[in-house]
């Protein structure tokens, strides 16, 4: 069983819920990553999105564009990224996927390189789903065909501005989990969380059984703790990659120390 | 070979294998309901006729057809004409398309439209068109761009907009059109997002094609007047691939007519010496669409140059893509000394500064001229004229002109 | 009080007491054959053709009777239609006195011209039909000028035309003209001087007005195709006074139609802080013809001062000299500050940023319009777009633009 | 009798020629032009041509308006060189009009006046005569008529290009003596004489009783040698305004000296 999938049934079953952070692949560096996964999976990470930097990310905001920026500017490859989740899932929580890794990447990079041969290497390397933020339903089929092949869950979205009948089909299509974003827009913290999301949450629970994860603008306890009751799961993003931005004026292991304490804070919120 | 007749795009904006969306889940409402409501717009004679009309009276349609006597002397070959894009309302064929979404925005009610913008070129005339209308602007700029271009930026705050200085990234082009992308996501109820060229996802490359296709169509009709046939060839200039297109579109049926799309060859086919797309990328997916681009070995966006503001974009549009592999369109490029040499001559020949995107259209038209009879006749989209290159130019001779 | 539509100037180049020629006897032969010439080539429809050809093929001609939708209703009351002089190729009405000139000096022959030029804008105009016929040009420039003017210098280089810097008196457009007609002393033979305004000795006043009547005589046409009848208010800028002859001269025998001619209010009306020389001026030969002139006690030029640099003229063409006295023509003048705040307000509710010149009218249109009832209609002769104005504009807002 | 019609009698019933110096009032300031006026008809000079510094000199050289701009500059007004005119008169051989007095103005400043009124004052001040560069005959029938009445000499020119019939007229609108401008141009020095002049000045003594001078580009000894045979007068300008350049880097009375000698240098070559 695919681990993402085998990680929902065991939280469901302990009626439990997924915390899920996002961090850069390369950001500041690909040792700092690996040690953040493991800092983070100790805190309370259940299942990781880890972040292709990509040059012209339109569907991220811009605490997480210039993290991708960062990473470049160094030279990153994708390459490097799998040698690191192939490194990280030889390891501790990773090691048979008790915490699953996710890739969360532009169309842009996964064209390039040819779909087939991209989810090829990212199953290869580790990855139990992708997350394809600029891919519409509409341009999905042939990703998703390939992806199910390859038992690599792909993982889509729905928004608050989908239509009910799209979201079904969206719903329909998706595979591990069902990324429900949360605000209109992109990535980056809120200070609220709209009321008609949750109404939303509850109607798409009447349409599908996959796992409703939530993420988009979600940065607080608060956030959690309102969210909790209607989904399987958080993802934070913006929120953690942001402290990168103290690079330089901080030392890196008390940011990656930072982040844990952070995605403790968060992940207890959910447990409570 | 599919038949480059037939309908494209089709009803998911795909030209062949090129096109499409794609975009966040976010905006894919958002597109939905502007492919709709362009659908619906471009079917109502009453909407033809306010964009005719603004055309007419505002943009100084229709641009003049004009028999370019010394450089076709000097080129010692077929006739030159030249579509005088250069004399419409802020200086270049861009006002077409910012005219065209405007009226559509004010008809979708929306009170506000945002904008990318390189050089300032689409950022003034989309500018000019929601002050024309009372619209709220945004324009989203390259904080480089901003420095560079500080004429342009005075413009549109001139015309009421607000120019957004963006840091990201490279901090030029590229970037501006992301966060133009991010603005609408949050603000698409509300707002249009004006883009300038026949990219981005589905309906922009099929419509910025069509509100730009008045210039084909205008040109078809002059030649019809004018020379009583059709041209032998149509060239034009490729940056997104907007005045080409709509020069090209309402020729392509028309498979005697030979057209010619010109990249910017920039210092060299070296990556990062130039910008020419078509010439030498590969598809790929860039700000919504997929098309030809110039990306590195791992796909991210390439670095890209040229001497030219305008032609400096790693993208293209899909239906250039298409009508590159269908080979009813061939692509060439022309390079930065050319280019400049081009601008000269046509200045001192026919009185005339071509913007330096339009100069690689001169030098190519006349390359083409060159090697036909006095019988045979090339039209060159005249897209924009060269005042705002002046400084450029100068720089590049040597000259301080600046203050 | 004579009847203002009867022919004038006479045969002496004058209207009523004004005009003439006022210039050295080695001028006179030329001048005379230049009148001759010029009355041939105006009744030769072969000459009229050509002028029309490139009026429409090259200049884009007819410029468009725009109705400003939103300075009117800004102003509430006369509609208001803008003239747009400013889509004209090389962005005013200067272009269409220079083809014409240039024509004549094919024509006649001769195979170079000669021009003066202050900020710039007739020297660009002159050495781009100097380009489109393959004549030698030189352009004579104030020294101060050339030093604030370096687009501009650049541009007539880059039309391959030579510019002069004049280091005489005050190293401006006033030593500019005189520098020119020195030149063309010497030179008379085989150089035509393209003079820019309705200025100078006859037959230039004569001359210049009739190329730039093609404005009004448009104007009159669009406005019995759009409105079905003529205008009540025409406006225009008065610099030397060509954009503004070419408008009223067509509507003089129409007396129904209220022409108003704007001057450059300046700072004040104190002498040297204006350029307002048929409001403050006395009749006094300056540069070849009798006229109303700005001068001191002792009939020395005065120093004169306008926000625009078009308009920053101490004379006047002597037939609006005329329409003063005869009060066919109502003359008025507008502010720097005025000025600037029609700029920005036509460039923020039209999208058209204009000319400072062109400003100058607009203030007084709109004034004008307030103060009248929707069903009338003012019509604002839109001289020239204000791309030129905008590093003085921002450099007078505290902006710099620059470099 | 008029001086300037006095003079020339005398001049040719003593087979003489006249040498007729041009410089600008007030240029280096006033007391110099009165000094230059005496040296320079000690030196030879029959009659003077005095500037009046006009802002916008049309008719006049770059080295004469650089001169009358120097003297406005320093705020030289009309009526200062008339009292300079007034005073010059009251001595030496100004007085009695043996070296006569004749002004060089624009037409914009005469008509600035009063063309009656800058007649009456200049004939008050001591002004034999006048010569209005800038006034052709078809605009100067008026200014003829009162110049007539007051007995101030009008004195007209004919240029090279003036065709014969309209020489003849000009000619017989002349008072004093009739101008003949030896090139086409403007006043400023040549390094030669045209041959055609010399023609033209044959042909206008078949014509006219005037006496004929020669100006615009004399300022050698060979051109008014050359000139001689032909002519009644000849006057010279820029070679001596063009001095006044030199002021800051040399003194006043070196240059007014400087001037003296080659007014000699020439009135003799005319002598001889
Ligand atoms: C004058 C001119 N021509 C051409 C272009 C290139 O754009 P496109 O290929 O979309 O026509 C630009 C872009 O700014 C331009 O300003
Ligand atoms: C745009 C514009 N308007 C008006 C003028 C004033 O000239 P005129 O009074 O001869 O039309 C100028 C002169 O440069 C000009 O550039």
């Amino acid at each position: 069983m695919n681990p993402i999938d085998a990680l929902f049934q065991r939280l469901r079953s302990q009626q439990r819920k997924a915390f899920i952070p996002f961090f850069t692949a390369g950001d500041p560096d690909l040792e700092t990553t690996a040690k953040l996964a493991h800092e983070v999976a100790r805190h309370g990470a259940s299942l990781i999105e880890i972040g292709f930097p990509y040059s012209d990310p339109i569907a991220d905001g811009a605490v997480i564009q210039a993290s991708y920026t960062r990473a470049l500017n160094k030279g990153l490859t994708i390459d490097q990224i799998f040698a690191l989740v192939r490194q990280l899932v030889q390891q501790g929580p990773f090691k048979g996927g008790e915490v699953p890794l996710a890739g969360m990447v532009s169309y842009s990079l996964v064209h390039h390189r040819g779909p087939d041969n991209f989810l090829a290497q990212a199953a290869e390397a580790g990855l139990s789903g992708v997350i394809v933020p600029d891919l519409p339903i509409e341009e999905a089929a042939e990703l998703a065909r390939l992806a199910t092949a390859r038992d690599v869950k792909l993982i889509q979205l729905v928004t608050p501005t989908t239509p009910r009948d799209r979201a079904t089909r969206i719903a329909r299509m998706s595979t591990g989990f069902l990324y429900c974003v949360s605000v209109v827009g992109i990535t980056g913290e809120r200070q609220e969380l709209p009321a008609e999301l949750l109404d939303q949450l509850c109607w798409l629970r009447t349409q599908t059984d996959l796992p409703l994860c939530v993420g988009f603008g979600v940065s607080k306890p608060e956030h959690v703790r309102m969210l909790k009751p209607a989904v399987d799961g958080v993802i934070v993003g913006s929120a953690i990659v942001r402290r990168w931005e103290q690079i330089g004026t901080k030392p890196i292991d008390a940011i990656v120390r930072e982040i844990g304490d952070h995605v403790e804070l968060l992940s207890n919120a959910l447990a409570e | 070979m599919p038949s480059t007749t037939e309908k494209v795009p089709d009803q998911h904006g795909h030209f062949g294998p090129y096109g499409g969306r794609y975009v966040p889940e976010t905006l894919m409402h958002a597109l939905r309901q502007l492919t709709e409501q362009y659908d619906h717009a471009r079917d109502d004679p009453e909407f033809q006729k306010q964009f005719d009309y603004y055309m007419r009276h505002y943009v100084g349609r229709p641009s003049p057809l004009y028999f370019a006597e010394r450089l076709t002397k000097e080129a010692g070959g077929a006739r030159i004409y030249l579509k005088r894009e250069d004399l419409n309302h802020t200086g270049a064929h861009k006002i077409n398309n910012c005219i065209g979404q405007a009226l559509l925005t004010r008809r979708m009610g929306k009170p506000r439209v945002i904008a990318e913008t390189g050089a300032g070129q689409h950022g003034v005339a989309t500018a000019t068109a929601a002050a024309l209308f009372g619209l709220k602007c945004q324009v989203y700029m390259g904080a480089e761009d901003v420095r560079r271009q500080k004429l342009n930026v005075f413009k549109m705050k001139a015309l009421g907009s607000e120019v957004i200085s963006v840091e990201s990234g490279s901090r030029t082009l590229r970037d501006a059109i992301n966060e133009a992308m991010r603005d609408w996501m949050a603000t698409v109820a509300h707002t249009h997002y004006i883009i300038g060229s026949v990219v981005g996802p589905h309906p922009f490359p099929a419509m910025v094609r069509d509100f730009q296709s008045i210039i084909g169509t205008e040109t078809k009709q002059q030649c019809h007047d004018q020379l009583g046939r059709l041209p032998d060839v149509v060239v034009a200039c490729v940056g997104g691939g907007s005045n080409s297109a709509g020069m090209f579109f309402p020729f392509i049926a028309d498979r005697d007519v030979e057209l010619i799309g010109v990249e910017a060859g920039g210092r060299g086919a070296q990556a990062g010496d130039h910008a020419s797309t078509l010439s030498y990328g590969q598809p790929g997916v860039l700000h919504g669409s997929l098309s030809y681009v110039l990306q590195d070995a791992d796909g991210q966006t390439a670095n890209v140059h040229s001497v030219s503001a305008g032609l400096d974009y790693p993208g293209v549009g899909p239906e250039h893509s298409y009508w590159k592999d269908t080979r009813r369109v061939r692509y060439t490029n022309v390079s930065d000394a050319e280019a400049l040499e081009g601008f000269a001559r046509c200045s001192k020949l026919e009185g005339i500064l071509p913007a330096l995107e339009t100069a690689h259209a001169i030098v190519e038209g006349m390359r083409v001229a060159k090697q036909r009879s006095h019988d045979d006749i090339v039209v060159i989209c005249f897209s924009g004229r060269g005042d705002k290159d002046c400084f450029e130019v100068a720089r590049l001779l040597g000259e301080n002109i600046e203050g």
